[in-house]
């Protein structure tokens, strides 16, 4: 029944789009689109909470669309509706917000009839129980989420970006196909609970499996299939931005746990090598590469990639300890990485929210011309910086819970009898451990030079606080990490189903423990809970802060800033985001980026301003996607010859093809 | 009764034409031509209702009617747009009346030729036919008399008259084989009758039979590397025939090829027709691709497309099966319809920009939004995207055939890939960024592109249970 | 009675294929037209020894076509139009006759080993044609191939279409659909020719394809 | 009444720690002093410091925030919490559970993130400059820190601090070459964390090669004092986490008598002591190193750190 209700949703959503075509550029359009946008996407997720609670599917439903033959099958199962909540929560946020960012829209005839669409794609992809509608689902996802990066078509980056995004989206769905018709076989059974049944040989299903890390990896940004991510999502309005992020690419890991833990059976104990391997070389990449960035958006893009790689991790443990029967390690990696999906779009969208609200304030994303924001947005400063911080992976908010449930999991995986994986696994957890402490890094750079410091420029110095209802929204979902640190039992106990789903057990019930603690093994061995020392710290600050006060003195006297009596009036002089990076670029940057630093020293007298630029190659753009563009570009030119010959010479071709074909024959017999 | 519909669908052309070549004055003649495409499209689509009996000459079954419905119903709505188009030729004075005249009388021979093709029950009357369809459109193809135009006619003339005469060839071998056994006389090129005998033909005579009908028909198709003729022929010719071409033409060509395999298929110790087929899909399909990244004129690169979508459709009925066959029909007819409605949005866009060079016109969105969104969403349903009907079709054959031979349906996927790329690199320039190129208002029938598109979007999401039921007869029939 | 019916049959067809081989050593065009003609008389006559064995009178028509159009009429027209168009009187080929002799000899192996495939029980008469027929139309498509000049382009087709012609009137009882048919394109295909050599006239003043070949679709 | 009893100790440790911290630093620095034939400042001169910046008003530069303000209480509440939780006389701490050894990492790991925000806060270069090395450091003492933990961990079978000290002062742990891997590069991670030298001088300023110093540079007044507090608790917690874990001995039972719990006491202060007389030492006889080969030093600790974790996981017996 539910999955019929989420279909009439759906429908609505679909509806909204030629709706909004008629709106045009009209402001009511605005707030008609984007209010029952939020209104469905509220239902939906309401409906997805209902469903996860009642183990059995509820409804497979078969619509006469698609597949003649076969018809479009949609099915809510506990693993879809995790999933639809996420897609649902994080649609309905960022409708929220738009109600107020929508206004200040410039292009609303290219964004309103696309948005509603593209949520409804998201929502049949994770409703769909067969390959044939999973597929068009996933590309019209695609494409919808395209043609949202283009709508500020004149400038020439985005639709660069929109190019290189629709082309790897092809790839991906095209490595999808494939899969799929590997798994379903040459007589066309594309419906899920037959592929379910049909067991591939091991080497199909590897090959499936790889094929569905190209796929479903190249939608969510997994290293080396990244590139399009940091150039498209920046590109599209914030809102989009915030899904694509966000939403987008859980839906392309729901596409891979689908795949992987569901329809291909029994994994083989390597597959999680190469998972691993791949989670663990996403995360620290992407991290390496938002810490270059000085674009706000483009930085928080490139570190999606980087809590993929730690999504990927999760599930890689979780296949490795699949592989080994060992269900309850599994249920705990797999809850730790399906906990960060949920974490990662929750903050995610509120980061990028944030981006957004700046660059309608200030209309830069370029950091290099922020700062200061603090003083003029004090609200979205502060929501923003618990976003920074629950992405950091620091408690007490949610970011902590999943990354400390994963070090859990990696802790188990000594009793993994095979020995490739006693290898990889440290190495990763290192990776990890990497990526965690570096992102801190990151957004300490991100939030500190975007909102403290001093004004870099007079758009930054005249900000204003952004609207209520994108306020709103910011805080709904920083309420909503604080409250994911503090009581990670609740959501841990509401991701039991899934992974009694997909490895056949679930985690040891958290909710009932004393203080709300979450003991994923056994007390003895480890215990978190985000709660006390969350009551701790604002309890001993303040009783501090009391006591100070009352106590010794609260005397406040402002004056300049003392900087060892340099006084330097010019914002100019304080760090910027390069230069803050500049000790990590050092460190890492001169390998990973073969990053060089070119001074050009003018000579003595002159006045000339001496110069300082940073060099940084993308070596992975350089050695797999440049060379396949060069490829590409040198065959067409060679063929291209084939346009200008004579006649005479294409007679000689027909000629050609004529006799090879005879002596085909003469040879043949 | 029952010889009427097919009767009709030849003689209300044939008559049309007469007519038109006799009647001056552009409006009256563009009207009637349009009433005529109707009126056949009326009669060939009665041949569902009542299938008339196939006699020695002429032939009605499952596999002719789909291509005779789609023939006529796409003349239709070409007939339309052309009235438009030419309308706005004569204004600009690109063509005079004498050659209006003769331009709707041909295109009405065209219409005969291309349905006796397709429902010729003799293989040498279908033989004629299509060689009749060749030569009238490469009349038309050099209408404007240009320096191009010219060019482009002379080239597809000579390539296709050498088409011709390998087609006959084959046509000879083919009698041959069939003569010692159904002997001399009609009968031995009637296809009913020689379906049922083919399995006692001479396998060596249908063998070379095959390779000159491939390439002889295949030239027609526009199968890489025969297909010099077809981007010039496109790209200089007017629009409309560009889109006859492209939706039809081809398809009889193809329908012819898919009768001979039916032949050989039948026949034990013969070749195996699939693989020639299978890999002259393949370089088409990954060649034209390819072709497609260097073009500078709208026109010409849509024709590449057709290429590519050919080796496409080919590669499926050379995959065979019914799957496959499946596929192979339905992008035929999906490519007719999308490709047709691409060239009726590029027609009005190069009157509109007064060019066909891609560099001189841009932001189509911008300057003529529907215009400009209508090339989008052919575009987007050219290069095989959901929610339209061409992903399906790609989506069946890629899928079906990975599972038999991985390597091939690869090269295939890949093929696919590459054209994607090519089309929106050349898109983008064209409906996005700066507007470029004048911006007048376009005086357009939007209505035949739409009504394609809208076709097309529906079979994406919603075939209705009679066409399937059809197409799985059909690749039964197929094999 | 048989056995002479084989060896005149034989003996014409090889002979058509000797004159078309005598076609590609050629490289004047006046040369070239009569040989053609002569390649068309040999054609009437092959023909017309068909029409005899087979007693099928109406392969007479055919065999008048050939002769009337073919041997008469295209020669002479073609001389006007070489005369009237001033084209330099000798032909450049691509590769020297030696070469083209070779591959000559090489296409008609190749259609003798397609052929003599073919099982006996289709009678020998229509195998051996057919085998020369075949080596016709290549020698044909051959020549078009490596001759650059417009007019020996069309007298390879047209030798070609002999090649059909040829083919067609071996099949024993073959119905006047094709001969018709052959006839009427080969029609066709001159008419509109001319057509083209009209038009091609008002325009450019040679017919050397090259001119045309010049612009190549795309402007750079 | 036992859980009251816990209570009593938890509270008791928070204070001594706080109490205590002071003095361990006032200790380092006495002995540092007198290993260079000075007299040095009295045992109790942080307490005069820290009750003298108290008492002062604060200076506030203009472009300072909200947040600057807030800052120190968080890092001091931060640090307090995490060095209470941390076994130190007495295992069975009362909320020791609530936050193991990754916990506490973090906890440090969200101090010194605002710390690092702070730095960034007034847009002086100089807190720029303090801000960018401090997370350098962190991008590299924090992931040895957690590989340490690892193999801690994988030795004791658990990330539970109080646990793993119990299994630590138990017998059967036995000399293994993982164990003193760790501990070395525990030290080395220590003394990065902690700014001291090589890595960074706590003593000076106005040196372009401080970090932790120059972070701080605007505070004054209490919350100089709270910040400086804080860096005192960091080393403390630091050298009851080495002394629970490395030398466990004395440590009182959860339900061990008074005098059990006197001699726990006894053996902490000791601890501490040749804690600070060994730091001293180290300080005084090694030079600070340019801030450009911390990242060496530091990548050597986490090279140690995963080659423990690497032999563990390859066999238990390491």
């Amino acid at each position: 029944m539910t999955t019929t209700y989420a279909l009439y949703c759906v429908a609505v959503l679909i509806a909204l789009a030629p709706i909004a075509i008629c709106f045009g550029t009209s402001a009511r359009g605005n707030s008609v689109v984007y209010g029952s946008s939020l209104v469905v996407t509220l239902i939906i997720s309401v409906l997805a909470v209902l469903s996860l609670f009642d183990q059995e599917v509820t409804g497979r439903i078969v619509l006469p669309l698609g597949l003649p033959w076969l018809g479009a099958h949609f099915a809510i199962d506990t693993l879809s509706s995790f999933f639809l909540f996420v897609v649902n929560l994080g649609g309905a946020t960022a409708s929220l917000f738009a109600l107020g960012y929508g206004r200040h829209e410039r292009a609303p005839d290219r964004v309103l009839p696309f948005y509603p669409a593209y949520l409804a794609a998201m929502n049949l992809v994770v409703l769909a129980d067969d390959a044939f509608s999973f597929l068009v689902s996933w590309e019209f996802m695609s494409l919808s989420s395209w043609a949202l990066v283009v709508a500020y078509h004149r400038e020439r980056e985005n639709l660069h970006a929109g190019y290189v995004y629709l082309l790897m989206a092809g790839f991906g769905t095209l490595a999808l196909l494939l899969a799929f018709g590997l798994l379903a076989g040459a007589n066309g059974d594309y419906v899920f609970e037959s592929i379910r049944t049909s067991h591939p040989t091991a080497g199909l299903a590897a090959l499936v499996l790889v094929l569905s890390i190209l796929g479903a990896g190249s939608k969510a940004g997994v290293v080396p299939l990244h590139a399009w991510l940091p150039l498209a999502h920046p590109a599209a309005p914030s809102h989009v931005s915030a899904l694509m992020s966000g939403v987008m690419t859980k839906v392309a890991v729901y596409g891979f746990v689908r795949i992987v833990f569901d329809l291909l059976g029994t994994p083989a104990w390597w597959w999680s090598m190469l998972v691993l391997a791949v989670g663990g070389i996403t995360a620290v990449m992407g991290v390496l590469y938002a810490l270059m960035q000085h674009d706000l958006k483009r930085l928080l893009a490139y570190h999606t990639v980087e809590n993929i790689g730690i999504i990927y991790i999760g599930l890689g443990l979780a296949l490795a300890f699949k592989a080994h029967d060992m269900p309850f390690a599994a249920a705990l990696a797999l809850t730790a990485g399906l906990l960060h999906v949920f974490n990662h779009s929750v903050f995610k969208s509120l980061l990028f929210f944030g981006a957004g609200a700046v660059l309608n304030a200030t209309g830069e994303r370029d950091m290099e011309h922020l700062g200061g924001l603090i003083h003029r947005m004090p609200q979205t400063a502060f929501v923003f910086l618990v976003g920074c911080v629950a992405i950091s992976a620091l408690p007490p908010l949610n970011g902590f819970v999943s990354e400390w449930l994963t070090f859990q999991a990696i802790l188990l995986s000594p009793q993994l009898p095979s020995w490739g994986l006693k290898f990889i696994v440290p190495a990763v957890g290192a990776l990890l451990a990497l990526s965690a402490a570096l992102a801190a890094a990151c957004f300490v750079k991100a939030f500190g030079i975007t909102f403290l410091g001093r004004p870099r420029t007079p758009a930054a110095a005249d900000a204003r606080e952004t609207d209520s209802n994108s306020l709103a929204a910011m805080f709904f979902l920083s309420a909503l990490c604080l409250l994911a640190g503090i009581l990670p039992g609740l959501f841990i106990d509401a991701l039991g189903p899934v992974t009694k789903m997909l490895v056949g057990v679930n985690m040891p019930r958290q909710t009932g423990l004393d203080w709300l603690t979450i003991v994923p093994i056994a007390e003895s061995r480890s215990s978190y809970n985000g709660l006390l020392v969350f009551i701790f710290v604002t309890l001993s600050g303040s009783i501090a802060a009391f006591a100070i006060h009352r106590l010794a003195s609260d005397k406040l006297r402002r004056g300049p800033a003392w900087d060892c009596g340099y006084p330097n009036p010019s914002p100019v002089t304080q760090y910027t985001a390069s230069s803050f990076a500049q000790p990590i670029r050092r460190v890492y940057g001169t390998t990973v980026f073969a990053a060089r630093e070119i001074g050009q020293m003018p000579p003595p007298g002159a006045t000339v301003p001496a110069r300082l630029s940073v060099q940084l190659r993308d070596l992975i753009w350089d050695m797999a996607y440049a060379p396949i563009a060069a490829f590409v570009g040198y065959a067409s030119e060679r063929l291209n010859v084939l346009q200008f010959l004579t006649i005479r010479r294409y007679l000689s071709l027909v000629f050609a093809a004529l006799v090879l074909l005879l002596s085909v024959l003469a040879i043949w017999q | 009764m029952t010889f009427d519909a097919l009767a009709g669908v030849l003689l209300i052309p044939a008559v049309a034409a007469a007519l038109l070549a006799a009647l001056p004055g552009y409006r009256l003649t563009a009207r009637l031509n349009v009433i005529a495409a109707f009126l056949t499209f009326l009669t060939a689509g009665s041949l569902f209702v009542v299938e008339p009996k196939s006699g020695a000459y002429l032939l009605v079954d499952d596999l002719n009617k789909v291509f005779i419905v789609l023939t006529t119903f796409v003349g239709f709505t070409t007939s339309v747009f052309s009235a438009s188009y030419i309308a706005h030729e004569i204004e600009t004075g690109r063509l005079t009346p004498v050659f209006v005249r003769f331009y709707h009388a041909m295109y009405q021979a065209l219409m005969f030729a291309m349905n006796l093709a397709l429902i010729a029950n003799n293989i040498g009357l279908m033989w004629v036919a299509i060689e009749m369809a060749t030569l009238t459109t490469v009349l038309m193809v050099g209408i404007y008399r240009t320096h191009e135009a010219l060019e482009a006619a002379w080239k597809y003339f000579i390539l296709g008259s050498v088409g011709i005469a390998l087609a006959l060839f084959g046509t000879i071998l083919v009698y041959m084989a069939a003569r010692p056994v159904i002997g001399e006389g009609l009968d031995a090129m009637v296809w009913t009758v020689l379906i049922t005998r083919a399995a006692k033909f001479d396998s060596a005579l249908l063998n070379v039979a095959f390779v000159f009908l491939l390439l002889g028909y295949g030239t027609k198709v526009g199968l890489a590397p025969l297909h010099a003729w077809l981007p010039d022929a496109h790209a200089e010719g007017p629009t409309p025939i560009s889109a006859v071409l492209s939706g039809l033409l081809l398809n009889v060509a193809l329908y012819a090829l898919l009768r001979f395999k039916m032949l050989l298929a039948l026949n034990p110790d013969a070749i195996a027709p699939g693989p020639l087929m299978v890999t002259m899909g393949l370089i088409s399909c990954v060649f034209a691709a390819f072709m497609l990244y260097r073009r500078r004129d709208i026109k010409r690169m849509f024709a590449y497309s057709s290429i590519e979508h050919m080796g496409i459709i080919v590669f499926a009925f050379g995959m065979g099966g019914t799957l496959a066959n499946f596929a192979g029909l339905l992008h035929m007819t999906m490519h007719s319809l999308t490709k047709s409605a691409i060239f009726f949005a590029v027609g009005h866009i190069a009157q509109v920009k007064g060019t066909q060079k891609i560099a001189d016109m841009g932001g189509l969105t911008v300057t003529h939004p529907v215009l400009g969104w209508g090339l989008v969403l052919g575009v987007v349903a050219i290069a095989g995207l959901p929610p339209l009907g061409i992903f399906m079709s790609e989506f069946l054959v890629v899928s079906s055939t990975f599972a038999r031979e991985p390597w091939l349906a690869t090269i295939l996927a890949v093929g696919i890939l590459v054209a994607l790329g090519g089309l929106f690199l050349r898109l983008n320039t064209i409906a996005f960024g700066e507007a470029r190129g004048p911006s007048g208002p376009a005086q357009a029938s939007y209505v035949p592109m739409f009504a394609h598109l809208g076709l097309v979007f529906m079979a994406g999401i919603y075939m209705p249970p009679a066409l399937v039921t059809g197409f799985q007869n059909v690749a039964r029939l197929l094999g | 009675m048989r056995g002479l019916q084989f060896d005149v049959a034989h003996m014409l067809a090889g002979s058509l294929v000797l004159v078309s081989f005598m076609q590609l050593y050629q490289d004047r065009l006046y040369a070239l037209l009569n040989i053609f003609a002569l390649h068309a008389m040999v054609l009437a006559a092959s023909v017309a020894w068909q029409a005899f064995v087979q007693g099928a009178p109406h392969l007479y028509v055919t065999a008048m076509i050939a002769l009337a159009f073919k041997a008469i009429i295209i020669p002479i027209a073609l001389h006007r139009i070489i005369v009237r168009l001033g084209i330099h009187r000798e032909i450049e080929t691509v590769v020297g006759v030696g070469p083209a002799m070779l591959l000559g000899m090489g296409l008609v192996a190749l259609s003798m080993v397609v052929m003599l495939r073919v099982t006996t029980e289709a009678d020998p008469l229509a195998r051996e044609d057919l085998a020369f027929a075949l080596s016709v139309v290549l020698l044909g498509l051959l020549m078009m191939v490596t001759r650059r000049n417009a007019v020996s382009q069309v007298i390879g087709f047209m030798s070609l279409e002999n090649g059909l012609v040829l083919a067609a009137t071996g099949a024993k009882g073959m119905p006047l659909v094709v001969e018709i048919s052959v006839a009427f394109s080969v029609l066709i295909a001159f008419i509109v020719i001319g057509i083209f050599l009209f038009r091609i006239r008002e325009r450019f003043d040679t017919v050397d394809v090259q001119a045309l070949d010049r612009f190549r679709g795309e402007r750079q | 009444m036992a859980v009251i009893r816990d209570f009593a100790f938890q509270a008791v440790q928070m204070l001594l720690v706080l109490l205590l911290s002071p003095l361990l630093t006032g200790f380092v620095r006495k002995v540092k002093a007198r290993l260079l034939r000075r007299q040095g400042p009295p045992l109790l001169q942080p307490y005069r410091d820290l009750i003298r910046l108290l008492r002062k008003e604060v200076v506030l530069a203009d472009s300072a925030s909200w947040l600057f303000r807030v800052i120190p209480y968080i890092v001091f509440a931060g640090t307090w919490v995490a060095a209470s939780l941390v076994p130190t006389f007495r295992g069975g701490l009362l909320f020791s559970w609530s936050a193991d050894l990754i916990a506490l990492i973090a906890l440090l790991g969200s101090a010194r993130f605002f710390l690092a925000l702070a730095g960034l806060d007034v847009g002086t270069s100089f807190g720029g400059i303090g801000s960018s090395r401090e997370v350098m450091i962190a991008s590299l003492a924090e992931p040895a820190m957690l590989m340490i933990m690892f193999t801690l961990a994988l030795i004791a079978g658990s990330t539970q601090l109080s646990t793993m000290a119990a299994y630590m002062a138990s017998g059967d742990v036995g000399l293994r070459a993982s164990l003193g891997l760790a501990m070395l590069a525990l030290i080395m991670v220590a003394i990065a964390e902690n700014a001291r030298i090589p890595i960074d001088n706590p003593a000076t300023h106005l040196e372009l090669t401080m970090v932790h110093e120059a972070m701080v540079l605007e505070y004054s007044g209490r919350h100089l004092a709270l910040i400086d507090l804080a860096s005192e608790l960091k080393l403390l917690l630091y050298m009851s986490v080495i002394g629970c874990l490395f030398v466990p001995w004395g440590l009182a039972e959860p339900n061990a008598g008074a005098a059990a719990v006197a001699i726990g006491m006894a053996a902490y202060i000791a601890k501490l002591a040749g804690g600070g007389f060994l730091l001293a030492i180290f300080e005084t006889s090694i030079a600070k190193m340019r801030v450009f080969r911390v990242p060496e030093f530091l990548g050597a600790a986490l090279m140690l750190a995963l080659l423990a974790t690497l032999l563990r996981f390859v066999s238990g017996s390491f």
